[in-house]
């Protein structure tokens, strides 16, 4: 019976791949591509790894979903979406064909003589769960054994923030989509957010025993915020720049400060003190809970906001 | 196999069903509006239906009240975005399929 | 010696804490709290150099998790180096970014700089796969946004294919390590050497390992990327793109290649390497001497130049262990002075096109005339990119060739010659224009005094490595894992 | 470590010192910079005076500097490595002197004197050098301190000359540097003189110690000029005249012909070189290009580049004595270095002298030139006549030795050569000297400056009179220890007939 | 078959696609797409594969999958922010093919 759940997935999720792959409208190129994250979250629950299957839902189908459309909508209202694609060379099938091929078949010589492994990990985890201060080893790794990963990861993301913002010139860039102005969707929205923001951090508070953790709880507020953004109510315009500035990167601080605090401790950078790990990692998590998901949305505003003026100039001045 | 049991597949069943006349009906349905009627309605019976039959399976309060609240907050969102497709739809002036043509339709079957 | 004392969580805390810092504060305030913490940086990497040449290797167990389970840091020789050298370039790129850039840019540059720094940092260090991994990507959007950041057509166009090539590549990168985690359970590189076993699971991860890097390297034939984003970039950005950022996979294939014993274990691969180090020294080096645009030509320089470091790979394979300990050595060099050379070169090519106004050629007219420091800097960085004594790049090639001829692989010494004549034809291309007398006058703009000084630093330095390449050459070759590794 | 020691390094800091400051030095600042050159220049002659006492006295100061894992940068002095560079400082003070009334008035000068002084300590470092691999990076450092010299008026024929220039001497560095490499990858570290070590090779590996005899021989010939690879000297002659007597009297050709002199002597040996047959092609080669640069100067009508392929030809006297096994083809080779020097640089003053003041570049335009620039015509005189080998002019000494060292050496057929190329010699510069002073003047001159003087300028005739008055020196009093033949003959016993 | 297996082929079929779709196309938006395709397969591969060999459920790897699907979308949204752009300055959804090779 599994088994034919698992056949019948893995067959629907390539056949969902193929389609957003060769589709002849983009449009449904992308549903199909949010469909896909959504066939892989239950993959992902099969696996035994509801973590992942979360993330992948709120963040995979969901976010990367939302800016895929978004920038599908930008494209058409400035009458690109059906621009005639010049289409690709016959040169380039054969060599896409042959490159894949030739993947797929290193692939699957690589796995059908998979080695046993020498070291098991997860016997290291399960003998240092116990110092980790929490329960579940998902959180343990991602914020106690390997947190270095972690501190890096954030960095990406405010980079790719950074990145966006460094784009605009112009700081305030106004938000070229108009919200809806219907009265049930902002009725209803203020039963949503709230109920949002709670299930946002209970996810964050499971995920010291159970699935969930910063991220998921990140990528669920984040969707919350988009929603509101979507509805008209703009946080940029609620909060300063500089408050947001500060929302953004206030995760990401703390995680570094904290880090830091070991040292002046005498301790490895990352080493939480003695019985203080628990405390310390719900600490770090609340704070980048709330900067992921200010991430998420400013990678979605960003997108969405008119770009500057083309400039040509380089950028010498004295 | 307990009578439970029997209504639980009942259940499952029958709301698996609905889902699938409501997947029918936005492919056949000839226009936006008929098609959310199809989706939203078909979807929230089909997921009572199956809610219903899962609420044995765990005899825990807590489960119960979560897959109750799961199936509150479905038909939330589904009402709401049905409406603002229908909303969006017709402040795009999106023309309803003539009735006429809905009886063609009919008819070549 | 006690933890607290390690400079290496703050090599990598304090970059990481100037680009917060830099995108708090004000615009005006940026510039010299980074100029401070360029100062902690450099200290923080000579008490790691003082640390690790008088005590040996450093081990830095992260978040106190000893690896397979945690993070570990080393510091060799071969790290401590490449941490001083990015330390000392990008300190240079950074100070010429200050009066180069604008106020508005410059705010956005440092956050950018230091995000790139704290990666470069990270990648030098780490001994963990996935963590390699991750500062990858890091340096690649700090990267990317540094290219992007002139925010024109061509920079932009620039920047997404960069971002296409390097994303393709750290994907790839990142199934290698999947399918190695999957065969050995560890993600650690020591304990990954240490049960290395060679199926047929660990060539396809080395295979997809070796694909990724060597696109993100811009090894010849996937270079296609590399011209126009380091030739489009803003100078200092040029300057640390092609000095710094290609090194970073370079140096990861390196360490996989030696501490892995791939060498050993394929040694066609290894002249396969080499061939396509081959095709870059001719082939970048022939279109080097095609293009119209000055900082085209020393772009496509960068592209000839991992050539060179890429004959490395088969020349390590030998009977002799002396051939291989030189080719190593002369690789490192190669890396070591191209990274001087290069930088002062688009520097110094950013101060000639600032003068000129215009990007190409032809315009350079009269330039050895009127601007004979900047014609100087780009000449010194010249030499040491030719190869000709005395250079580092000299040194490196000596090297190389006692190598190839230790080794009987004769064939790598035509393309090392070859490679230096081509070069040679590229370079002094760019000089005989500058040399054309105009009747035009000095209408030229003059860059500032310290644009031109820092491009002439940058430049001596590739030059000083031809007296000094002993203290290097001794550093890298520190008791370490990658020496161990070496036959 | 004996003071002495230091002397090598600060005679090749000296000019590199020179040079750094005068780049760093404003345009305008012409006096300072004068001083600078000139006082560079005596310096090192006052330094090298040290060094000559030192090396009387049987002591060779050296310093060395480990730049690669057991590869050493060696300077060391030498009694041959002071012959070059004797030669070499005296030169430059005069050339200096020349080039400051050169280019008096025109533009580049700082870039003009830095790129020159670094010209001349990379001409240090060639005859200090210690070792091949020492020698190989002063012998590239010259290549690339001389393409600015050559481009310098940057014009296009200058630069087409810089292009061509540089692809003969780059590739020759090259070839010498696979030459190099591959010597040291089969026997480490050597240094000059360590002629044993290369004997135990060329007995374990002749064939491939001979290919990298012929490899180092041929990578140096291009700078040497000698046939195929002679075809840059006359292109190159667009530079200015001070460059033309630097590039060819001393610099780029006698740094390839003094890389010859130190590989035949002292890294092969001048024994096993003779025994491995390594010798007759060199003398073969050399006895062609004597032949056919005469032949070829003959035809030339530009006084420039007859000088030119007179320089082909000259040099070859230096690679002939080489060849010649015995010491007396070694004093002839060895004191034509010299005397090659000293007559061609006066030579191209002159021919300088000639453009600069009347706009002369043709050799019918010399008609009556005697008359309207009798000192400069007498300098030129003196060179020709040098060249030719007639006594008491230096020219004599060294056709007399190489003569004579063909006959020790029982290759009688080098006295046709000589004799020949003589008989060349005297047919390219006798017709010269006969419009100078016999014929009538012909018309104006072609482009005559405007200065108080009759003849050239000061600062240009004296380094031409005074060169032209050593060359007679030379062979007048060619018995002192200190003439160039002297010293030639102390190497010769020191050095090659142990 | 074990679903480990079946997903790691998955994975490897997802791998596949995505690849071609990365060289075949020549719009961005869909290369990006392709990108994504790849990104999901490895991330199956990751987990599958070493799920397989280690027998049980594998934390360690599990964590390293969501700092890849953070790392993958944070690349997506800069893919994107850069694309737009570049539609707008030049209308165009490709990039110009190169001239050298």
């Amino acid at each position: 019976m599994n088994l034919l759940i698992d056949l019948t997935l893995l067959l629907g999720t390539l056949a969902i791949a193929l389609t957003a792959l060769i589709s002849r409208s983009l449009f449904r190129s992308v549903v199909f591509f949010i469909l896909l994250g959504l066939m892989l979250a239950i993959g992902w629950i099969r696996l035994g790894a509801p973590d992942i299957a979360l993330a992948e839902a709120a963040i995979g189908a969901g976010i990367t979903g939302v800016l895929l459309l978004d920038t599908l909508g930008h494209l058409k209202k400035t009458g690109n979406l059906d621009v005639e694609e010049s289409s690709p060379s016959r040169k380039r099938l054969v060599l896409a064909l042959l490159s894949s091929i030739t993947l797929v078949c290193l692939l699957l010589w690589a796995i059908f003589h998979q080695p046993t492994p020498a070291i098991n990990i997860h016997l290291l985890v399960a003998e240092a769960m116990p110092d980790s201060g929490v329960s579940h080893p998902i959180t343990a790794v991602l914020l106690n054994f390997r947190s270095y990963d972690t501190l890096l990861e954030v960095g990406v993301l405010v980079l790719a923030v950074l990145v966006g913002l460094a784009l605009q010139t112009d700081q305030q860039a106004q938000d070229s989509l108009p919200g809806l102005p219907n009265p049930l969707l902002h009725a209803t929205l203020t039963l949503l957010i709230p109920a949002m923001i709670i299930t946002s951090m209970y996810l964050l508070w499971a995920g010291s025993d159970r699935p969930g953790g910063a991220f998921q709880a990140g990528a669920m507020l984040a969707a919350a915020f988009i929603l509101l953004h979507l509805a008209g109510i703009k946080l940029s315009a609620q909060v300063s720049h500089r408050m947001m500035q500060f929302g953004l990167l206030l995760g990401f601080a703390v995680f570094l400060i904290v880090a830091t605090s070991s040292l002046l401790g005498g301790r490895p950078l990352l080493a939480y003190p003695e019985g203080g790990a628990g405390a310390l990692i719900l600490l770090i998590e609340l704070a980048l809970t709330l900067s992921i998901g200010l991430i998420l949305l400013s990678l979605f505003t960003i997108a969405n906001s008119p770009p500057q003026a083309t400039r040509t100039g380089g950028g010498h001045g004295h | 196999m307990t009578l439970l049991m029997i209504l639980q597949s009942i259940l499952l069943i029958s709301g698996s069903l609905m889902f699938l006349v409501g997947s029918i009906g936005l492919v056949r349905f000839p226009d936006t509006y008929t098609r959310i009627h199809a989706l939203t309605k078909a979807d929230n019976v089909g997921l009572g239906l199956i809610v219903i039959g899962l609420i044995p399976a765990s005899f825990s309060l807590l489960i119960t009240l979560k897959l109750l609240l799961i199936w509150l907050l479905v038909m939330l969102a589904s009402a709401l975005s049905g409406h603002l497709v229908a909303w969006e739809a017709r402040a795009q002036q999106v023309p309803l399929a003539s009735l006429d043509k809905e009886s063609q339709d009919e008819s070549t079957h | 010696m006690s933890m607290i004392f390690s400079p290496i969580p703050w090599l990598l805390v304090i970059p990481l804490a100037g680009a917060v810092l830099t995108m708090l504060i004000p615009w005006h305030w940026r510039s010299p709290a980074s100029l401070l913490g360029i100062l902690t940086q450099l200290m923080a990497s000579l008490i790691l150099w003082y640390q690790v040449s008088h005590f040996g290797p450093q081990i830095y167990a992260m978040a106190d998790w000893q690896a397979p389970l945690g993070i570990a840091l080393r510091a060799d020789g071969l790290a401590t180096l490449f941490i001083l050298m990015s330390s000392v370039i990008a300190s240079a790129c950074a100070l010429y970014a200050h009066v180069y850039l604008s106020l508005a840019k410059r705010a956005n540059f440092w956050p950018l700089l230091w995000f790139l720094w704290a990666s470069l940092n990270g990648i030098w260090l780490a001994a963990d796969t996935f963590n390699l991994y991750v500062g990858l990507e890091l340096l690649t959007f700090a990267a990317v946004g540094l290219v992007a950041f002139s925010s024109d057509e061509r920079s932009l166009e620039a920047s997404i294919r960069y971002l296409y090539a390097a994303l393709l590549g750290s994907m790839a990168y990142l199934l290698g390590v999947a399918l190695l985690y999957g065969a050995q359970g560890t993600l650690a590189m020591d304990s990954l050497a240490d049960t290395w076993h060679w199926g047929p699971t660990n060539q396809v991860a080395v295979t997809l390992i070796l694909g990724g890097l060597l696109l993100k390297t811009a090894v010849f034939p996937l270079h296609t990327w590399l011209p126009p984003a380091h030739g489009g970039a803003l100078t200092p950005v040029s300057a640390l793109l092609s000095a710094l950022v290609i090194k970073a996979s370079f140096y990861i294939l390196l360490r996989f290649w030696v501490e892995f014993g791939i060498y050993e274990y394929l040694p066609s691969l290894s002249q396969l390497l080499g061939a396509l180090g081959a095709g870059a020294i001719i082939w970048g080096g022939w279109m080097a001497l095609k293009q119209t645009h000055l900082k085209m030509v020393v772009a496509y320089s960068t592209v000839a130049q991992i050539g060179y470091m890429s004959l490395i790979f088969p020349l390590l394979v030998s009977d002799s262990s002396e051939a291989s300990l030189m080719a190593y050595q002369g690789g490192m060099l190669m890396l070591l002075a191209h990274a001087f050379a290069k930088a002062g070169m688009f520097l110094a090519a950013g101060n000639l096109i600032f003068c000129t106004g215009k990007p190409d050629l032809q315009s350079l007219a009269g330039m050895s005339r009127y601007r004979p420091l900047n014609i100087f800097a780009f000449g010194l960085a010249g030499v040491s990119l030719m190869g000709l004594p005395p250079s580092g790049g000299f040194n490196a090639k000596w090297l190389l060739l006692q190598s190839s001829f230790m080794s009987g692989q004769w064939w790598w010494i035509v393309v090392l010659l070859i490679g230096s004549l081509l070069s040679a034809a590229y370079i002094f291309r760019v000089f005989a224009y500058t040399y054309k007398e105009t009747d035009r006058g000095d209408t030229f703009n003059r860059p500032h005094l310290s644009l031109e000084l820092i491009a002439l630093g940058l430049s001596v330095i590739s030059i000083l490595w031809a007296f000094l390449s002993v203290w290097p050459l001794n550093m890298i070759s520190l008791p370490g894992p990658l020496m161990e590794a070496l036959p | 470590m004996n003071w002495t020691d230091w002397l090598p390094l600060a005679v090749l800091m000296t000019s590199f010192l020179a040079a750094t400051i005068i780049f760093m030095l404003p345009e305008q600042k012409h006096i300072l910079r004068s001083t600078i050159n000139l006082g560079a220049a005596c310096i090192k002659i006052l330094l090298i005076v040290f060094l000559i006492q030192a090396v009387l006295q049987q002591n060779y100061p050296e310093v060395r500097l480990e730049v690669l894992p057991g590869l050493e940068l060696i300077l060391r002095a030498d009694s041959l490595a002071i012959l070059f560079a004797g030669l070499s400082s005296v030169l430059w003070l005069f050339t200096t002197l020349y080039a400051i009334g050169y280019l008096e008035n025109s533009p580049n000068r700082s870039r003009f004197f830095g790129y020159f002084s670094l010209c001349v300590a990379s001409t240090m470092g060639i005859s200090l050098a210690g070792n091949l691999f020492t020698f190989l990076i002063f012998y590239e450092l010259l290549t690339l301190s001389t393409y600015p010299l050559v481009v310098h008026r940057g014009n296009a024929a200058s630069i087409k000359a810089g292009r061509s220039y540089l692809i003969y001497t780059l590739t020759g560095g090259v070839v010498l540097l696979l030459g190099v490499a591959s010597l040291y990858a089969l026997g480490g570290d050597i240094a000059f003189g360590d002629i044993e070590r290369t004997a135990e090779l060329m007995a374990h590996s002749p064939e491939l110690m001979t290919l990298i005899f012929i490899l180092l021989i041929a990578g140096l010939g291009v700078k040497a000029a000698i046939f195929p690879f002679h075809g840059w000297l006359p292109t190159a002659m667009v530079a200015p005249a001070p460059v033309s007597a630097l590039l060819h009297a001393v610099a780029v050709v006698k740094a390839g012909a003094f890389g010859i002199v130190r590989v035949v002597y002292d890294v092969y040996g001048i024994e096993l070189s003779w025994q491995q047959g390594l010798l007759y092609p060199i003398a073969i080669i050399a006895s062609f290009t004597i032949l056919y640069g005469s032949w070829r100067a003959l035809q030339q009508i530009d006084i420039k580049k007859r000088l030119a392929f007179s320089t082909v030809s000259q040099v070859s006297y230096i690679l002939l004595g080489i060849s010649l096994f015995g010491p007396l083809g070694t004093i002839g080779g060895l004191v034509h270095l010299l005397h090659q020097g000293l007559m061609k640089v006066t030579l191209f003053f002159c021919a300088g002298n000639y453009a600069e003041t009347l706009g002369i570049h043709k050799i019918h335009e010399l008609d009556g030139v005697g008359k309207r620039m009798p000192m400069t015509s007498v300098a030129f005189t003196i060179g020709a006549l040098g060249m030719i080998g007639l006594p008491p002019v230096a020219g004599f000494i060294s056709k007399w030795y190489l003569g004579m060292g063909a006959l020790e050496a029982n290759m009688g057929w080098v006295i046709f050569v000589l004799i020949g190329s003589s008989l060349l010699n005297a047919a390219y510069f006798l017709p010269v000297l006969k419009r100078i002073w016999f014929n009538p003047q012909q018309g104006d001159w072609p482009h005559e400056a405007h200065t108080s003087y009759r003849d050239a300028i000061p600062l240009l005739l004296i380094p031409a009179l005074v060169t032209a008055a050593f060359s007679v020196a030379a062979g007048l009093f060619a018995s002192s220890i200190l003439s160039p033949l002297g010293w030639a003959e102390l190497i010769t016993l020191r050095e090659y007939l142990r | 078959m074990d679903t480990n297996l079946i997903f790691t082929l998955c994975g490897v079929g997802l791998c596949g696609l995505g690849f071609f779709g990365f060289i075949y196309h020549r719009h961005l938006l869909r290369r990006l797409i392709a990108f994504n395709l790849i990104g999901n397969g490895t991330f199956l591969i990751m987990v599958g594969f070493a799920q397989r060999g280690q027998g049980v459920t594998d934390h360690v790897i599990q964590a390293l999958v969501l700092t890849g699907i953070v790392v993958a979308v944070a690349a997506t949204a800069l893919a994107l922010v850069l694309i737009r752009r570049w539609f707008h300055l030049k209308g165009s959804t490709q990039l110009p093919e190169d001239e050298t090779s």
